[in-house]
Protein backbone atom coordinates (compact mmCIF):
# COMPACT_ATOMS: atom_id res chain seq x y z
CA UNK A 1 0.00 0.00 0.00
CA UNK A 2 0.89 3.58 -1.14
CA UNK A 3 0.04 6.55 1.02
CA UNK A 4 1.08 9.88 0.89
CA UNK A 5 2.58 11.61 3.70
CA UNK A 6 3.24 15.05 4.39
CA UNK A 7 5.23 16.93 7.33
CA UNK A 8 4.73 20.48 8.56
CA UNK A 9 6.55 23.07 10.90
CA UNK A 10 9.87 21.73 12.79
CA UNK A 11 9.14 17.99 11.64
CA UNK A 12 9.34 19.28 8.00
CA UNK A 13 12.49 21.30 8.72
CA UNK A 14 13.94 18.08 10.29
CA UNK A 15 13.61 15.93 7.55
CA UNK A 16 14.13 18.30 4.82
CA UNK A 17 10.77 17.46 3.00
CA UNK A 18 7.08 18.54 3.31
CA UNK A 19 6.11 15.17 1.84
CA UNK A 20 6.26 12.13 0.18
CA UNK A 21 4.88 8.73 -1.07
CA UNK A 22 5.65 5.92 0.94
CA UNK A 23 5.27 2.15 0.19
CA UNK A 24 3.97 0.92 3.75
CA UNK A 25 6.22 -2.37 4.68
CA UNK A 26 3.52 -5.42 5.98
CA UNK A 27 3.24 -5.25 9.64
CA UNK A 28 3.17 -1.52 10.17
CA UNK A 29 -0.47 -1.31 11.02
CA UNK A 30 -0.64 1.81 13.31
CA UNK A 31 0.26 5.48 13.39
CA UNK A 32 2.80 4.42 16.28
CA UNK A 33 3.88 1.51 14.51
CA UNK A 34 4.65 4.33 11.41
CA UNK A 35 6.55 6.75 13.44
CA UNK A 36 8.68 3.79 14.68
CA UNK A 37 9.36 2.82 11.45
CA UNK A 38 9.73 6.24 9.89
CA UNK A 39 12.44 6.76 12.15
CA UNK A 40 15.08 4.15 11.64
CA UNK A 41 15.19 5.40 8.09
CA UNK A 42 18.13 7.76 8.37
CA UNK A 43 19.33 10.12 10.59
CA UNK A 44 17.08 12.78 9.23
CA UNK A 45 14.35 10.96 10.37
CA UNK A 46 15.69 9.94 13.69
CA UNK A 47 16.06 13.49 14.50
CA UNK A 48 12.23 14.01 13.22
CA UNK A 49 10.64 11.37 14.93
CA UNK A 50 13.10 11.06 18.38
CA UNK A 51 9.99 12.20 20.69
CA UNK A 52 7.23 10.77 19.10
CA UNK A 53 4.85 11.20 22.11
CA UNK A 54 5.07 15.04 20.98
CA UNK A 55 4.26 14.61 17.67
CA UNK A 56 0.74 14.49 16.75
CA UNK A 57 -1.05 12.93 13.38
CA UNK A 58 -4.11 13.12 10.60
CA UNK A 59 -5.43 10.44 8.86
CA UNK A 60 -7.22 11.77 5.64
CA UNK A 61 -7.33 15.40 7.25
CA UNK A 62 -8.51 14.16 10.87
CA UNK A 63 -6.50 14.22 13.68
CA UNK A 64 -5.98 10.46 15.83
CA UNK A 65 -3.88 9.22 17.87
CA UNK A 66 -0.72 6.70 18.15
CA UNK A 67 -3.10 3.72 18.08
CA UNK A 68 -4.88 5.18 15.31
CA UNK A 69 -4.89 2.31 12.63
CA UNK A 70 -3.73 2.89 9.30
CA UNK A 71 -5.30 0.31 6.57
CA UNK A 72 -6.93 2.32 4.16
CA UNK A 73 -5.36 5.90 4.27
CA UNK A 74 -4.32 7.89 1.34
CA UNK A 75 -3.07 10.87 3.34
CA UNK A 76 -1.24 10.87 6.30
CA UNK A 77 0.27 13.93 8.67
CA UNK A 78 2.63 14.23 10.55
CA UNK A 79 2.76 17.80 13.20
CA UNK A 80 4.11 19.76 16.03
CA UNK A 81 1.13 20.52 18.67
CA UNK A 82 -0.25 23.32 16.82
CA UNK A 83 0.01 27.06 17.75
CA UNK A 84 -2.58 28.74 15.30
CA UNK A 85 -5.00 31.31 16.56
CA UNK B 1 -27.01 31.30 9.67
CA UNK B 2 -24.37 32.75 7.59
CA UNK B 3 -20.97 31.23 8.44
CA UNK B 4 -17.95 32.40 6.63
CA UNK B 5 -14.31 30.50 7.34
CA UNK B 6 -11.60 31.96 4.86
CA UNK B 7 -7.48 31.04 4.92
CA UNK B 8 -5.56 33.85 3.51
CA UNK B 9 -2.22 35.51 2.73
CA UNK B 10 -4.44 38.94 2.80
CA UNK B 11 -5.24 41.44 5.69
CA UNK B 12 -8.67 41.39 6.75
CA UNK B 13 -11.02 44.04 7.58
CA UNK B 14 -12.78 42.91 11.41
CA UNK B 15 -15.36 45.84 11.04
CA UNK B 16 -16.37 44.98 7.68
CA UNK B 17 -16.71 40.98 8.59
CA UNK B 18 -18.51 42.17 11.57
CA UNK B 19 -20.66 44.25 9.79
CA UNK B 20 -21.72 41.46 7.49
CA UNK B 21 -23.10 39.14 10.28
CA UNK B 22 -25.63 42.00 11.25
CA UNK B 23 -26.33 44.22 8.24
CA UNK B 24 -29.90 44.18 7.06
CA UNK B 25 -31.27 42.38 10.00
CA UNK B 26 -32.77 43.04 13.44
CA UNK B 27 -32.52 39.52 14.94
CA UNK B 28 -28.84 39.80 16.03
CA UNK B 29 -28.51 41.57 19.71
CA UNK B 30 -25.34 40.52 19.82
CA UNK B 31 -22.11 40.47 18.19
CA UNK B 32 -18.72 39.76 19.57
CA UNK B 33 -15.61 40.35 17.70
CA UNK B 34 -12.11 38.47 18.33
CA UNK B 35 -9.31 39.68 16.58
CA UNK B 36 -5.70 38.10 17.50
CA UNK B 37 -3.13 40.32 16.80
CA UNK B 38 0.55 39.82 15.83
CA UNK B 39 2.91 40.87 19.01
CA UNK B 40 5.94 42.27 18.92
CA UNK B 41 7.51 40.06 21.70
CA UNK B 42 7.09 36.39 22.67
CA UNK B 43 8.29 35.19 25.71
CA UNK B 44 9.97 38.73 26.62
CA UNK B 45 12.13 38.24 23.41
CA UNK B 46 11.71 41.00 20.91
CA UNK B 47 10.22 39.40 17.21
CA UNK B 48 10.79 40.89 14.20
CA UNK B 49 8.10 38.94 12.24
CA UNK B 50 5.88 35.89 12.77
CA UNK B 51 5.49 33.29 10.00
CA UNK B 52 2.30 31.41 9.61
CA UNK B 53 2.64 27.87 8.24
CA UNK B 54 -0.77 25.57 7.89
CA UNK B 55 -2.06 22.59 6.62
CA UNK B 56 -3.91 23.31 3.32
CA UNK B 57 -6.39 20.71 2.76
CA UNK B 58 -6.78 19.94 6.56
CA UNK B 59 -7.77 23.70 7.93
CA UNK B 60 -10.28 24.97 6.48
CA UNK B 61 -11.95 21.62 6.44
CA UNK B 62 -11.18 21.40 10.39
CA UNK B 63 -12.35 25.06 10.96
CA UNK B 64 -15.60 24.60 9.12
CA UNK B 65 -16.43 21.84 11.50
CA UNK B 66 -15.83 23.53 14.74
CA UNK B 67 -17.86 26.42 13.07
CA UNK B 68 -20.92 23.96 12.45
CA UNK B 69 -19.93 22.48 16.06
CA UNK B 70 -20.35 26.07 17.50
CA UNK B 71 -23.49 26.30 16.10
CA UNK B 72 -25.07 23.35 17.28
CA UNK B 73 -23.88 24.05 20.75
CA UNK B 74 -25.61 27.95 21.15
CA UNK B 75 -28.09 29.90 19.29
CA UNK B 76 -25.99 31.60 16.46
CA UNK B 77 -27.13 33.87 14.14
CA UNK B 78 -23.81 33.98 12.53
CA UNK B 79 -20.01 32.86 12.57
CA UNK B 80 -17.07 34.01 10.68
CA UNK B 81 -13.39 33.22 11.31
CA UNK B 82 -10.90 34.14 9.25
CA UNK B 83 -6.83 32.61 10.14
CA UNK B 84 -4.02 34.44 7.87
CA UNK B 85 -0.74 32.33 6.85
CA UNK B 86 2.57 33.29 5.87
CA UNK B 87 4.58 36.18 7.07
CA UNK B 88 2.98 38.69 9.17
CA UNK B 89 5.09 41.71 11.21
CA UNK B 90 4.05 42.96 15.01
CA UNK B 91 0.95 44.86 14.56
CA UNK B 92 -0.93 43.20 12.05
CA UNK B 93 -3.98 41.51 12.37
CA UNK B 94 -3.30 37.33 12.46
CA UNK B 95 -6.77 35.84 13.28
CA UNK B 96 -10.80 37.19 12.89
CA UNK B 97 -13.55 35.24 15.21
CA UNK B 98 -17.14 36.67 14.78
CA UNK B 99 -20.09 35.55 15.99
CA UNK B 100 -24.00 36.58 16.29
CA UNK B 101 -26.71 35.95 18.37
CA UNK B 102 -29.91 36.85 19.72
CA UNK B 103 -27.94 37.25 23.16
CA UNK B 104 -24.96 37.57 24.80
CA UNK B 105 -23.57 34.72 26.61
CA UNK B 106 -24.36 32.57 23.41
CA UNK B 107 -22.67 35.20 21.37
CA UNK B 108 -19.70 34.91 23.89
CA UNK B 109 -19.13 31.64 24.26
CA UNK B 110 -19.00 30.85 20.87
CA UNK B 111 -16.46 33.35 20.41
CA UNK B 112 -14.19 31.90 23.11
CA UNK B 113 -14.65 28.05 22.07
CA UNK B 114 -13.56 28.75 18.33
CA UNK B 115 -10.71 30.71 19.79
CA UNK B 116 -9.75 27.69 21.95
CA UNK B 117 -10.36 24.85 19.57
CA UNK B 118 -7.86 27.85 16.64
CA UNK B 119 -5.08 27.37 19.11
CA UNK B 120 -5.06 24.25 20.12
CA UNK B 121 -6.32 22.14 17.09
CA UNK B 122 -6.29 23.85 14.08
CA UNK B 123 -3.47 22.88 11.56
CA UNK B 124 -1.65 26.20 12.29
CA UNK B 125 2.40 26.36 13.25
CA UNK B 126 3.89 29.79 14.07
CA UNK B 127 7.69 30.18 13.49
CA UNK B 128 9.38 33.51 15.17
CA UNK B 129 11.85 35.40 13.70
CA UNK B 130 14.09 37.26 15.93
CA UNK B 131 17.60 38.20 17.13
CA UNK B 132 18.58 34.90 17.99
CA UNK B 133 17.11 33.46 14.62
CA UNK B 134 14.27 31.85 14.00
CA UNK B 135 12.36 29.72 16.63
CA UNK B 136 8.81 27.36 16.52
CA UNK B 137 6.29 28.85 19.57
CA UNK B 138 5.71 26.36 21.41
CA UNK B 139 2.41 25.14 22.52
CA UNK B 140 0.78 26.15 25.60
CA UNK B 141 -0.76 23.96 28.59
CA UNK B 142 -2.91 27.14 29.44
CA UNK B 143 -4.26 26.74 25.89
CA UNK B 144 -4.98 22.93 26.15
CA UNK B 145 -6.68 23.33 29.37
CA UNK B 146 -8.95 26.23 27.97
CA UNK B 147 -9.57 23.69 25.00
CA UNK B 148 -10.75 21.00 27.76
CA UNK B 149 -13.54 22.80 29.42
CA UNK B 150 -15.42 22.82 26.39
CA UNK B 151 -15.27 18.87 26.04
CA UNK B 152 -18.10 18.31 28.42
CA UNK B 153 -21.58 18.84 27.11
CA UNK B 154 -21.84 22.88 27.16
CA UNK B 155 -24.42 24.36 29.48
CA UNK B 156 -26.41 27.22 27.99
CA UNK B 157 -25.77 30.02 30.31
CA UNK C 1 -4.03 51.56 29.91
CA UNK C 2 -6.02 53.92 27.57
CA UNK C 3 -9.85 54.05 28.98
CA UNK C 4 -12.33 55.45 27.59
CA UNK C 5 -16.69 55.92 29.27
CA UNK C 6 -19.61 57.66 27.20
CA UNK C 7 -22.79 58.06 27.75
CA UNK C 8 -24.29 59.25 24.60
CA UNK C 9 -27.49 59.72 22.48
CA UNK C 10 -25.48 59.59 19.21
CA UNK C 11 -24.93 56.19 17.25
CA UNK C 12 -20.86 55.27 18.04
CA UNK C 13 -18.69 53.61 15.69
CA UNK C 14 -18.00 50.15 16.97
CA UNK C 15 -14.83 49.87 14.31
CA UNK C 16 -12.92 53.22 14.85
CA UNK C 17 -13.13 52.47 19.04
CA UNK C 18 -11.77 49.28 18.95
CA UNK C 19 -8.87 50.50 17.25
CA UNK C 20 -7.99 53.29 19.04
CA UNK C 21 -6.91 50.69 21.47
CA UNK C 22 -4.44 49.19 19.50
CA UNK C 23 -3.35 51.78 17.24
CA UNK C 24 0.40 52.34 17.37
CA UNK C 25 1.05 49.53 19.53
CA UNK C 26 2.42 46.17 19.33
CA UNK C 27 1.40 44.71 22.74
CA UNK C 28 -2.01 44.05 22.04
CA UNK C 29 -2.00 40.57 20.91
CA UNK C 30 -5.84 40.10 21.73
CA UNK C 31 -8.88 42.72 20.89
CA UNK C 32 -12.40 41.37 21.87
CA UNK C 33 -15.16 43.94 21.23
CA UNK C 34 -18.57 43.58 22.08
CA UNK C 35 -21.77 45.02 20.02
CA UNK C 36 -25.64 45.51 21.88
CA UNK C 37 -27.83 45.89 19.00
CA UNK C 38 -31.63 46.58 19.10
CA UNK C 39 -33.34 44.29 18.00
CA UNK C 40 -36.81 44.07 16.57
CA UNK C 41 -38.83 42.14 19.32
CA UNK C 42 -39.17 41.95 22.77
CA UNK C 43 -39.94 38.05 24.10
CA UNK C 44 -41.36 37.62 20.58
CA UNK C 45 -43.36 40.78 20.27
CA UNK C 46 -42.56 42.99 17.83
CA UNK C 47 -40.82 46.50 18.87
CA UNK C 48 -41.13 49.83 16.82
CA UNK C 49 -38.15 51.19 19.29
CA UNK C 50 -36.29 51.40 22.73
CA UNK C 51 -36.61 53.92 24.98
CA UNK C 52 -33.01 53.94 27.04
CA UNK C 53 -33.48 56.05 30.10
CA UNK C 54 -30.23 56.57 32.58
CA UNK C 55 -29.21 58.13 35.98
CA UNK C 56 -27.19 60.62 34.38
CA UNK C 57 -25.11 61.66 37.38
CA UNK C 58 -24.40 57.63 38.72
CA UNK C 59 -24.06 55.79 35.53
CA UNK C 60 -21.03 57.22 34.28
CA UNK C 61 -19.31 57.24 37.92
CA UNK C 62 -20.88 53.19 37.99
CA UNK C 63 -18.92 52.31 34.60
CA UNK C 64 -15.40 54.03 35.38
CA UNK C 65 -15.57 51.97 38.71
CA UNK C 66 -16.20 48.87 37.10
CA UNK C 67 -13.79 49.82 34.14
CA UNK C 68 -11.14 50.74 36.73
CA UNK C 69 -11.97 46.89 38.55
CA UNK C 70 -11.65 44.84 35.10
CA UNK C 71 -8.00 46.71 34.92
CA UNK C 72 -7.25 45.35 38.74
CA UNK C 73 -8.66 41.94 37.82
CA UNK C 74 -7.58 41.29 34.46
CA UNK C 75 -4.04 42.60 32.72
CA UNK C 76 -5.68 44.99 30.63
CA UNK C 77 -4.16 47.13 27.84
CA UNK C 78 -7.29 49.25 27.12
CA UNK C 79 -10.80 49.46 27.58
CA UNK C 80 -13.83 51.43 26.79
CA UNK C 81 -17.48 51.40 27.24
CA UNK C 82 -19.80 53.41 25.43
CA UNK C 83 -23.71 53.09 26.49
CA UNK C 84 -26.56 54.93 24.45
CA UNK C 85 -29.47 56.26 25.84
CA UNK C 86 -32.53 58.08 24.72
CA UNK C 87 -34.68 56.50 21.55
CA UNK C 88 -33.06 54.19 19.21
CA UNK C 89 -34.75 52.36 16.60
CA UNK C 90 -34.64 48.53 15.79
CA UNK C 91 -30.62 47.76 13.92
CA UNK C 92 -29.12 50.66 16.01
CA UNK C 93 -26.38 49.87 18.33
CA UNK C 94 -26.82 50.67 21.90
CA UNK C 95 -23.77 49.71 23.96
CA UNK C 96 -20.03 48.82 22.79
CA UNK C 97 -17.49 46.94 25.01
CA UNK C 98 -13.72 47.02 23.48
CA UNK C 99 -11.07 45.57 25.93
CA UNK C 100 -7.47 45.04 24.83
CA UNK C 101 -5.03 42.81 26.46
CA UNK C 102 -1.61 40.56 25.61
CA UNK C 103 -3.49 37.56 25.76
CA UNK C 104 -7.27 36.55 25.04
CA UNK C 105 -7.91 35.07 27.83
CA UNK C 106 -8.20 37.72 29.85
CA UNK C 107 -9.51 40.28 27.12
CA UNK C 108 -12.34 38.05 26.70
CA UNK C 109 -13.26 38.16 30.31
CA UNK C 110 -13.08 41.65 30.81
CA UNK C 111 -15.55 41.93 28.20
CA UNK C 112 -17.98 39.46 29.55
CA UNK C 113 -17.83 41.06 33.08
CA UNK C 114 -17.80 44.56 31.84
CA UNK C 115 -21.27 43.48 30.23
CA UNK C 116 -22.84 41.83 33.22
CA UNK C 117 -22.07 44.54 35.25
CA UNK C 118 -24.07 47.02 32.82
CA UNK C 119 -27.02 44.18 32.22
CA UNK C 120 -27.53 44.33 35.98
CA UNK C 121 -26.00 46.73 37.94
CA UNK C 122 -25.95 49.87 35.87
CA UNK C 123 -28.17 52.81 35.96
CA UNK C 124 -30.22 52.01 32.74
CA UNK C 125 -34.12 50.97 32.11
CA UNK C 126 -35.30 50.44 28.68
CA UNK C 127 -38.96 50.90 27.83
CA UNK C 128 -40.12 48.97 24.69
CA UNK C 129 -42.93 50.57 22.05
CA UNK C 130 -44.99 48.02 20.73
CA UNK C 131 -48.12 47.40 19.29
CA UNK C 132 -49.86 47.05 22.95
CA UNK C 133 -48.49 50.49 24.34
CA UNK C 134 -45.14 50.98 25.78
CA UNK C 135 -43.72 48.94 28.25
CA UNK C 136 -40.89 48.60 30.40
CA UNK C 137 -38.20 45.56 30.13
CA UNK C 138 -37.90 43.56 33.21
CA UNK C 139 -35.16 42.40 34.87
CA UNK C 140 -33.87 38.48 33.62
CA UNK C 141 -32.97 36.33 36.76
CA UNK C 142 -30.13 35.06 34.12
CA UNK C 143 -28.58 37.96 33.69
CA UNK C 144 -28.52 38.43 37.31
CA UNK C 145 -26.68 34.99 37.26
CA UNK C 146 -24.30 35.80 35.17
CA UNK C 147 -23.25 38.64 36.82
CA UNK C 148 -23.08 37.40 40.40
CA UNK C 149 -19.84 34.84 38.74
CA UNK C 150 -17.76 37.89 39.73
CA UNK C 151 -18.37 37.87 42.82
CA UNK C 152 -16.01 35.61 43.97
CA UNK C 153 -12.32 36.36 43.41
CA UNK C 154 -11.28 35.48 39.91
CA UNK C 155 -9.23 32.71 39.07
CA UNK C 156 -6.83 34.03 36.11
CA UNK C 157 -7.55 31.88 33.44
CA UNK D 1 -33.16 67.53 57.17
CA UNK D 2 -33.45 68.44 53.74
CA UNK D 3 -32.52 65.49 51.03
CA UNK D 4 -32.85 66.03 46.93
CA UNK D 5 -35.10 62.67 46.11
CA UNK D 6 -34.58 61.35 42.41
CA UNK D 7 -36.94 58.61 40.34
CA UNK D 8 -36.45 56.67 37.23
CA UNK D 9 -38.34 54.55 34.97
CA UNK D 10 -41.69 53.20 36.32
CA UNK D 11 -40.91 54.79 39.44
CA UNK D 12 -41.24 57.87 37.93
CA UNK D 13 -43.53 57.16 35.54
CA UNK D 14 -46.24 56.22 38.62
CA UNK D 15 -45.36 59.02 41.03
CA UNK D 16 -45.78 61.88 38.06
CA UNK D 17 -42.04 63.47 38.63
CA UNK D 18 -38.70 63.07 38.40
CA UNK D 19 -37.29 64.80 41.59
CA UNK D 20 -38.29 66.49 44.80
CA UNK D 21 -37.24 68.02 47.78
CA UNK D 22 -37.87 66.42 51.00
CA UNK D 23 -37.79 67.32 54.59
CA UNK D 24 -37.10 64.29 56.59
CA UNK D 25 -39.15 63.50 59.30
CA UNK D 26 -37.15 62.43 62.89
CA UNK D 27 -37.20 58.61 63.05
CA UNK D 28 -36.78 57.82 59.06
CA UNK D 29 -33.31 55.99 59.32
CA UNK D 30 -33.36 53.98 57.04
CA UNK D 31 -34.12 53.69 53.19
CA UNK D 32 -36.67 50.77 53.84
CA UNK D 33 -37.99 53.60 56.38
CA UNK D 34 -38.36 56.18 53.68
CA UNK D 35 -39.92 54.26 51.46
CA UNK D 36 -42.79 53.20 54.04
CA UNK D 37 -43.17 56.74 55.00
CA UNK D 38 -43.50 57.70 51.30
CA UNK D 39 -45.92 54.81 50.56
CA UNK D 40 -48.20 56.81 52.83
CA UNK D 41 -47.89 60.02 50.80
CA UNK D 42 -50.73 59.72 48.73
CA UNK D 43 -52.45 57.47 46.09
CA UNK D 44 -49.54 57.66 44.01
CA UNK D 45 -46.68 56.99 46.14
CA UNK D 46 -48.56 54.04 47.32
CA UNK D 47 -49.15 52.75 43.91
CA UNK D 48 -45.14 53.64 43.26
CA UNK D 49 -43.67 51.93 46.53
CA UNK D 50 -46.49 48.96 46.69
CA UNK D 51 -43.87 46.59 46.38
CA UNK D 52 -40.96 47.96 48.30
CA UNK D 53 -38.76 44.66 47.68
CA UNK D 54 -38.28 45.40 44.37
CA UNK D 55 -37.23 48.82 44.13
CA UNK D 56 -33.70 49.52 44.02
CA UNK D 57 -31.96 52.56 45.83
CA UNK D 58 -29.03 54.87 45.74
CA UNK D 59 -27.05 57.33 48.19
CA UNK D 60 -25.32 60.31 46.64
CA UNK D 61 -25.26 57.76 43.41
CA UNK D 62 -23.74 54.53 45.04
CA UNK D 63 -26.02 51.20 45.07
CA UNK D 64 -27.40 50.92 48.79
CA UNK D 65 -29.71 48.21 50.48
CA UNK D 66 -33.16 48.79 51.99
CA UNK D 67 -31.43 48.83 55.61
CA UNK D 68 -28.78 51.23 54.58
CA UNK D 69 -28.56 54.54 56.91
CA UNK D 70 -29.53 57.73 55.25
CA UNK D 71 -28.06 60.07 57.84
CA UNK D 72 -26.03 62.39 55.84
CA UNK D 73 -27.09 61.66 52.49
CA UNK D 74 -27.59 64.69 49.85
CA UNK D 75 -29.50 62.46 46.85
CA UNK D 76 -31.17 59.65 47.49
CA UNK D 77 -33.01 57.85 44.44
CA UNK D 78 -35.45 54.91 43.62
CA UNK D 79 -35.57 52.71 40.69
CA UNK D 80 -36.58 49.36 39.32
CA UNK D 81 -34.03 46.78 38.89
CA UNK D 82 -31.23 47.81 36.02
CA UNK D 83 -32.00 46.50 32.55
CA UNK D 84 -29.42 48.52 30.73
CA UNK D 85 -26.91 46.82 28.22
Amino acid sequence: MTVKVLYFAWVRERLGKAQEEIELPPGIDTIGQLMSWLADRGEQYAYAFERPQVIRAAIDRNHVRADARIEGAREIAFFPPMTGG
Amino acid sequence: MRTTVRLQREPFEPAAEAAKLSAGRTDVGALVTFTGICRADENGAAITALHLEHYPGMAEAEITRHVEEACTRWPLLGATVIHRYGRLLPGENIVLVVTASSHRQAAFAAAEFLMDYLKTRAPFWKLVEKAGGPSWVEAKAVDDAAAERWSKPAPLR
